[in-house]
């Protein structure tokens, strides 16, 4: 087979077992030293019936190993500090560095929730800032920033759709969600209490007004879709879409997951959705963490403004900010205390730093990126909906299926080119589907190391097919057993 | 922009390679009607020293000259240094989830566990001490908040009892109770309130009246949120007998160290921010979720498996995804997709620093610190200590006159001096929720006091009816 | 060949060409916005004589790619915080995390050296309060913090040394120095003026009283020795020779870079050195940083003191700290301002965690690991000289080097264990020299790791010397040429 | 202890494995009388927690509060968050010097190029820059700073030269002459001073007369320790036609982003401190020397060379190791060993992120601020610039008055005015040294040429013999 040019390469990395394993009895990464105070007998203080003598279990290590074994653990991982991230719907953009540094300024990290208003000025501040930013951005009326990550973020919006219908006189009984969309969505209905309608898409892989006009009954409450939708690809007819929807009584929740095509082009509310959430953790550069914190903003028009989440972020006609509780119509609460804080630090210190131009760049580039990974891989990839896309492309494997190759096994080999895989398996309604979102963050060159990859690895596919089933070849574990895992779970560490 | 990595020359480039002739072709599918035509009324841009500025004097408007003596669900604690040291290795913190899975030929794949076993391990390692520590056996690998926690624990035993009622002690942190409002109201699921006792304990005759067959679960708070710490052995039995679960929230965690988890449990979770993540005006925090092995299959949000390599060698991956929205879409046992891994990584990294001597050090360093405070309050003439349940580092202190005044003599003084609990129980009017930590130094508890003493001292002399609302408030009726 | 247990395994790393290669016009990895003061043409204010149209070739990256440049670059790094660190002579211990939080706080990280003393009491505490330190911990009566790393350190102390005998009416000529020093002491002293005179080590690797007696002349102005020495092993003569060497009107300079081996049980000034130096980046843990930031105090007894380099730190009578310029026999300066201070912030938070039970159990496990090391290997690995030894030990290649292969060989083997190498070819007395000093950072757990890999690469010796020679295996890169980048030096990227 | 890694049942095992029943027995070859009895007198054991609040109050007692016109050698730049996000991986700051290497069967063996390859790529990066930036060919990986980089010039242009005897200007920073005059005082080096010029640059008439077939170097700083840009055409000229080496020193080399590089220089050295390193109270800072090709083999200090491997990728080692001290000893080319590295990788990596253009702009920035705060002093009546020469951010200003006392009404203000000169030139009573970054506001230097306008007043007024002491200070023996 062909020695494809590679940009990555084995070297040497560190065993290590879980921290359980290096513990030994006495062993300890603080010194506490004495209290201040006179010392208290916590089992006397308690007595038998509430006083624990020991977690039994629980490792004992010092300092020093504590670094070590998580800089190991590190050092297995791949992150946008890595590389190029291209998994598509998740927009894994370069997480600027003065972020991390603002959110932990000393004030902003330490204020507590319930510390007096007039002394948290500049916490509040920050939040109604950014409210107002993501207003301006979605041409929205009104933002909450409550919401943990996405996931809730739809739930809020469809809790809202529900409050401002139960308002007007029947709450309904279902929504209608994209067969494209994602997996929170109808998980995010189903929470609600709202039942979710699927809603087929047409050839163009969009929302099919006739289709939409037939569903639209006088019992669904409202249309949850997604623009750009996951296949990448803008919902042209989006006016007559929400329009439709409209006249019909409902009202149009956007998951706002995509916005990263939008920002400074088009704003949802000019084209007709009611209400929508922001990751802020995506388009804002908050960093993913592995998995978390997220934020996930809701926004909404005017109408909708009583429904939102309480409280809400106020400023009173002398300048100061506050807290308005006093929201008779709002659904509530969907979480303890005023959102993932520190997340909405970073997201302001990052429009800050692009302003709008900055932004509408950002987007430009975002849109470039994708078209010219589509266009330059689609004579080796089938692209089931040939259309320009946004900010992320959806290729197939339909060509290497035939040969036995699927997404999965071709996104494993791009780890040995050095790259984090696109996302697979998303979404269902294309079969095979690799969906790849470089973002803003890829330059051409990354772009054309990957193109390249990716032509390597079809060209793999023809050669020797049983190679790249078995990738990847280059990395410490082989493919793990996840079958034996979900049989007989082991979840936790045992003596 | 500083962070864009093509230059104009590469932007060229590529729309040559497109056929385009300008970077506005790229959006040409949009219709003209709906395009934005303005200019985003924005701040910025913004060089980095102006970030620094601008967030350098919003953080100068904060409480961060302030000591504090709030508690109520988000803790000050020291955070060692080796915390953020580590999350800031961009391999952890610019990783996106490992969730990724597809079901391929019949059979569950994960995807990106070759290049996130860091994450994994760690997330394996959070649900260990998690489970160590709550005396559980599986803990899931994080959810939102203590708030949202609680509530998929609800979720949980309503999908687990089939039942559609639920028992809440009314000593559940108050924003936890509204969350589960929030969710729980449409799924026309019943919520029962269940008082506090004269002890600050949960009533347990009351509860006894409240739990019956149609009962999915009883939600138990401890320490609660006026700091007792709840005895559950008739609580459990209780609710046990009338085939119910018992959830148990706990929201400084490490009470843990040193008070016996609630072993009859069926549920435990709450919140672990107490454990190395910042209070940061209250998130991220990260929720925990612990429970018996038997009703793994309900649980909701992600959990990390142990499994072995082709080459027999341990990894781990993502395991029992059926349960979770990208696989199971609108039967999935939660909508949550990112959770809280970063600040899961930051307890599990600041557990493992502290391990099991350095943990309960820490404990019993809070307890002394409480209890010294509580003590000398309880020696000021007309200020009380109203609840007599063992506490943890919180305690509720009764003065002798408007709390809401205090406290502003207190922040006078540059210390925030408590949450004044009328806000949450109307009933308990000149009732502080005062919390004591490591942080807070003697000399400053000693100036809280002194504060309080002379407060006693001018409200007592014009205090009329005093003996009346000295009677302990968990008589009253809840 | 057998399988030996390693506890590491290659993974998958990204390459990344130099920052120059990445580089297009137009990009950058700042913005700066407007100066707030009205616009000046540098081109005009400096005209064409003066005036710099441009760096050619230098590098225009965004952030992004400066941030994926040197993550990369990292990563084919190994440090105390990837594992076991046994370099002999360098103590590569812990670098405790607090230290580098406290050495950023704002105030300790932005004085500058020329502000008013008053409004630098912060900085001139920390350099009072650790030079006590410095001097409690050796005995000794005054401690300068002004040399940059030990070498200055070293030159500082035989300037000294010059000086007070100057003074004495004779500077004399030679510094004696034993055999198995370490290359700066040679190098400092001939910087110094002084010629260099080398003296035999005996056959327990210490100094020969005889030895010395003979070359002591009154042409010797002192004797430059390292205690413990080189070879780990602590001069048990010491006193008696230091006694001679004043008897015979010189002066004793202790290399003090091995003092991990003594904090807390013993004191170069009470068993007779006259003049040291410390290296805060092996005893005092501040980082070494990839060859630096240093930090080389010098510290003399009472006589010396005048000699010092200037300035001096004092504190006045009222507590305030002030800087003492007016030092007529002082050696002068060393270097401009007064020290590497961020190192010394340091080095005293590191005092300051431990106190003075901490340093001493500090210095206890540092041996105790380096005698563990030593005994548990001398049944494969020659021992020179058999003595128990302080805090490293040093073995040779002399069984192995007979098939062949060299303490080199071995040292590169030890990489495709998960280790970094020993010390080789230091010290000179010793053929083949491993030199292997694993600190009180190893625990038990790492040693046991270590010395099974030791014990196996002595097995591969004897199986299979070849693949020994050919080690590591593992690596992004294999042997380098070294000869060819002596030859034609390529000391820097050309477009 | 927090740091130590080793139970105490781990050092029971290995006390057993070596037969010592007791840990004081490691010690036993020790003699008794030198043996240390008693307890070290010293600060802790602290909590990390402790330490902080010590060394959060020392920094307190900074001048954190102030603005700063400080420079002299040490420059306030901002430093871009990305520079100690990067520094901050432990594989960076805890690695040792890729140094060692043997003499093995005749030719060079290094050791640790496969474990270090990250940091001496970084360093050939730093050459390359260093190199770029001065103009020269061939850059070394760091030395201390800037004074000692300068001595090695001198002392590598005696071994070159063979010849004993150095010029050197006036303006060479003061303690930068110290230090030389420590290092060559024992060397029998004969140093000659020379006077700088009314200009302010150097008085070229009188090198004219200093320099001669004996020298071996004539050290230039630019901009000079009084601001001043020197012109090195006739100088260059002057050192070549005596067969001398030119050596000129940059402590403000953000200079070369906008100021033409000595081209006829043979080695250009100095402090890149400038470059992202902190000021932290002037250390550690980043020594640099760059030189001629043909000057390589007397060079002091690391370098890294590019090469292949036996696959033909491209490696960096450390090479021409036969210059250095481990290999050398006392032949060697310098007695450095430990360098600056980590602070030449700060220098590299913010050379990265300002790169051609943002340097350049960051440079016209200060001369921008600079040269505003000047014109605004030499519109003070009474305050004048003396000095004509080309500057780029600092300057020197003339008051009509006692400058120490101006600098405390400015210091009342908040604001570090200068460096008063005298110090260094007791021919300058009257003169301060104004540095102007682009971390100063145009508010701050409002203020500050506000004070020293109400200062200008009040000294005119009670001045008398004031034309004497305008006369130009170049004038005067220096
Ligand atoms: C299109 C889309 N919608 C919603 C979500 C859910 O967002 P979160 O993970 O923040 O809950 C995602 C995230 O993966 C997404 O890609
Ligand atoms: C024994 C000994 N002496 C002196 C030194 C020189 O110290 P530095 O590298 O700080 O100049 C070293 C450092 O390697 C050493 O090991």
């Amino acid at each position: 087979m062909k020695d494809h040019p590679r940009h990555a390469r084995p070297h040497i990395t560190r065993d290590e077992g879980l921290i359980f394993e290096r513990s030994s009895p006495g062993k300890c990464g603080v010194d506490l030293g004495a209290p201040d105070v006179p010392p208290a007998s916590a089992s006397e203080l308690l007595g038998e019936e509430y006083y624990r003598k020991e977690i039994p279990g629980f490792p004992e290590v010092s300092e020093l190993e504590v670094i070590r074994h998580f800089t190991r653990l590190s050092t297995w991982n791949y992150g946008v500090d890595t590389g190029l991230y291209p998994l598509g719907s998740c927009t894994m953009k370069y997480n600027p560095r003065i972020n991390e540094v603002v959110a932990r300024l000393e004030g902003l990290a330490t204020d507590h929730p319930y510390a007096p208003e007039e002394v948290t000025q500049g916490c509040l501040k920050v939040l109604h800032d950014t409210a107002r930013c993501l207003a301006e951005i979605t041409g929205m009326d009104a933002v909450s920033l409550q919401p943990a990550a996405g996931a809730q973020g739809e739930l809020s919006g469809i809790l809202i759709i529900q409050a401002c219908l139960a308002d007007r006189g029947n709450p309904r009984k279902y929504i209608l969600v994209p067969d494209s969309a994602h997996g929170t969505n109808p998980a995010s209905v189903a929470t609600s209490g709202y039942q979710m309608r699927p809603l087929k898409s047409d050839a163009h892989g969009c929302i099919d007004p006739n289709e939409l006009d037939r569903a639209m009954t006088d019992e669904v409450a409202g249309l949850m879709l997604t623009n750009p939708n996951t296949l990448g690809i803008f919902e042209v007819r989006i006016r007559e879409i929400c329009e439709l929807v409209h006249r019909k009584g409902g009202l149009v929740y956007m998951d706002g997951a995509n916005m990263n095509a939008l920002v400074g082009i088009a704003r949802p509310a000019d084209f007709g959705a009611d209400v929508m959430h922001l990751n802020l953790h995506k388009t804002f550069t908050t960093p993913h963490g592995g998995g978390g914190p997220g934020s996930g903003p809701v926004a909404v028009k005017k109408f909708l403004e009583p429904y939102l989440p309480s409280p809400m972020v106020v400023q009173a006609a002398d300048g100061t900010y506050g807290l308005d509780y006093n929201r008779p119509k709002s659904i509530g609460r969907v979480r303890a205390f005023y959102g993932n804080f520190g997340m909405v630090v970073r997201a302001l210190a990052y429009i800050a730093a692009n302003g709008g131009e900055g932004l509408l760049e950002t987007t430009q580039d975002a849109v470039l990126n994708a078209n010219y990974v589509m266009r330059r891989l689609q004579d080796l990839y089938e692209l089931p909906y040939n259309e320009p896309c946004m900010h992320e492309c959806v290729l197939s494997d339909h060509r290497q299926a035939a040969r036995g190759v699927h997404t999965v096994d071709i996104a494993k080999r791009l780890i040995d080119y050095g790259f984090h895989p696109y996302t697979t398996a998303f979404p269902l309604i294309v079969q095979g589907a690799m969906m790849i979102e470089p973002t803003e963050s890829a330059s051409k060159e990354d772009l054309d190391e990957f193109i390249d990859a990716m032509r390597a690895v079809a060209e793999e596919v023809e050669e020797d097919p049983e190679f790249v089933l078995k990738a990847p070849h280059t990395t410490r574990v082989s493919r793990l057993d996840e079958a034996g895992a979900a049989r007989k779970p082991i979840l936790r560490w045992k003596p | 922009m500083r962070y864009l990595p093509n230059s104009p020359r590469d932007r060229a480039e590529m729309l040559r390679a497109l056929g385009y002739s300008s970077i506005e072709e790229l959006f040409s599918q949009i219709p003209e009607q709906i395009r934005f035509q303005g200019r985003l009324n924005l701040p910025g841009p913004l060089s980095e020293q102006e970030i620094l500025e601008f967030f350098r004097e919003a953080a100068g408007q904060s409480a961060r000259k302030y000591a504090s003596l709030l508690g109520a669900g988000a803790y000050s604690h020291y955070r060692p240094a080796a915390v953020d040291a580590l999350l800031s290795r961009g391999e952890f913190f610019t990783a996106y989830t490992p969730y990724q899975a597809e079901l391929a030929q019949g059979t569950l794949q994960a995807m990106f566990e070759f290049q996130t076993q860091g994450t994994l391990q760690a997330m394996f390692e959070f649900q260990t001490l998690i489970a160590q520590l709550t005396g559980m056996e599986v803990a899931n690998a994080s959810l939102y908040d203590g708030s949202t926690a609680t509530n998929e624990a609800v979720l949980m035993a309503l999908r687990l009892t089939r039942r559609n009622r639920v028992v809440v002690a009314k000593t559940l942190h108050p924003e936890y109770r509204e969350v589960m409002a929030t969710y729980l109201r449409h799924q026309g699921t019943e919520i029962v309130d269940v008082p506090y006792s004269p002890s600050g304990q949960l009533d347990v005759a009351a509860l006894e009246s409240a739990v019956n067959k149609e009962t999915a679960a009883v939600v138990v708070q401890s320490p609660n949120f006026l700091g007792a710490i709840e005895r559950f052995g008739e609580v459990a039995e209780l609710v046990h007998k009338n085939g119910a679960l018992l959830v148990v929230t706990v929201n400084e965690p490490l009470s843990l160290a040193i008070v016996n988890p609630p072993a009859d449990a069926d549920i435990v979770c709450g919140e672990a921010q107490s454990f190395g993540v910042p209070v940061a005006f209250g998130g991220p925090f990260v929720g925990f979720l612990a429970t018996r092995e038997k009703f793994v299959r309900q649980m909701p949000g992600r959990l990390v498996g142990q499994t072995t390599d082709t080459e027999g060698r341990r990894g781990f991956v993502l395991t029992l995804a059926t349960r979770e929205q990208h696989i199971r879409r609108e039967k999935a046992t939660s909508n949550i997709c990112t959770n809280q891994s970063l600040c899961a990584l930051a307890a599990t990294i600041y557990l493992c620093l502290l391990g099991k001597q350095g943990l309960k050090a820490l404990a019993e360093h809070n307890m002394a610190k409480a209890h010294y405070a509580a003590r000398q309050l309880a020696d000021v003439p007309g200020t009380s200590i109203p609840f007599a349940s063992p506490y943890f580092n919180e305690f509720v202190v009764k003065t002798p006159g408007n709390a809401d005044g205090l406290l502003r003599e207190l922040q006078a003084e540059k210390i925030l001096g408590g949450v004044s609990l009328e806000r949450f129980y109307p009933e308990l009017k000149e009732h502080l929720l005062v919390c004591v930590t490591e942080t807070v130094s003697k000399a400053t508890l000693d100036r809280m006091v002194e504060v309080h003493r002379n407060f006693s001292v001018r409200n007592e002399a014009g205090a009329g009816a005093r003996s009346a609302s000295s009677r302990p408030v968990g008589q009253e009726k809840a």
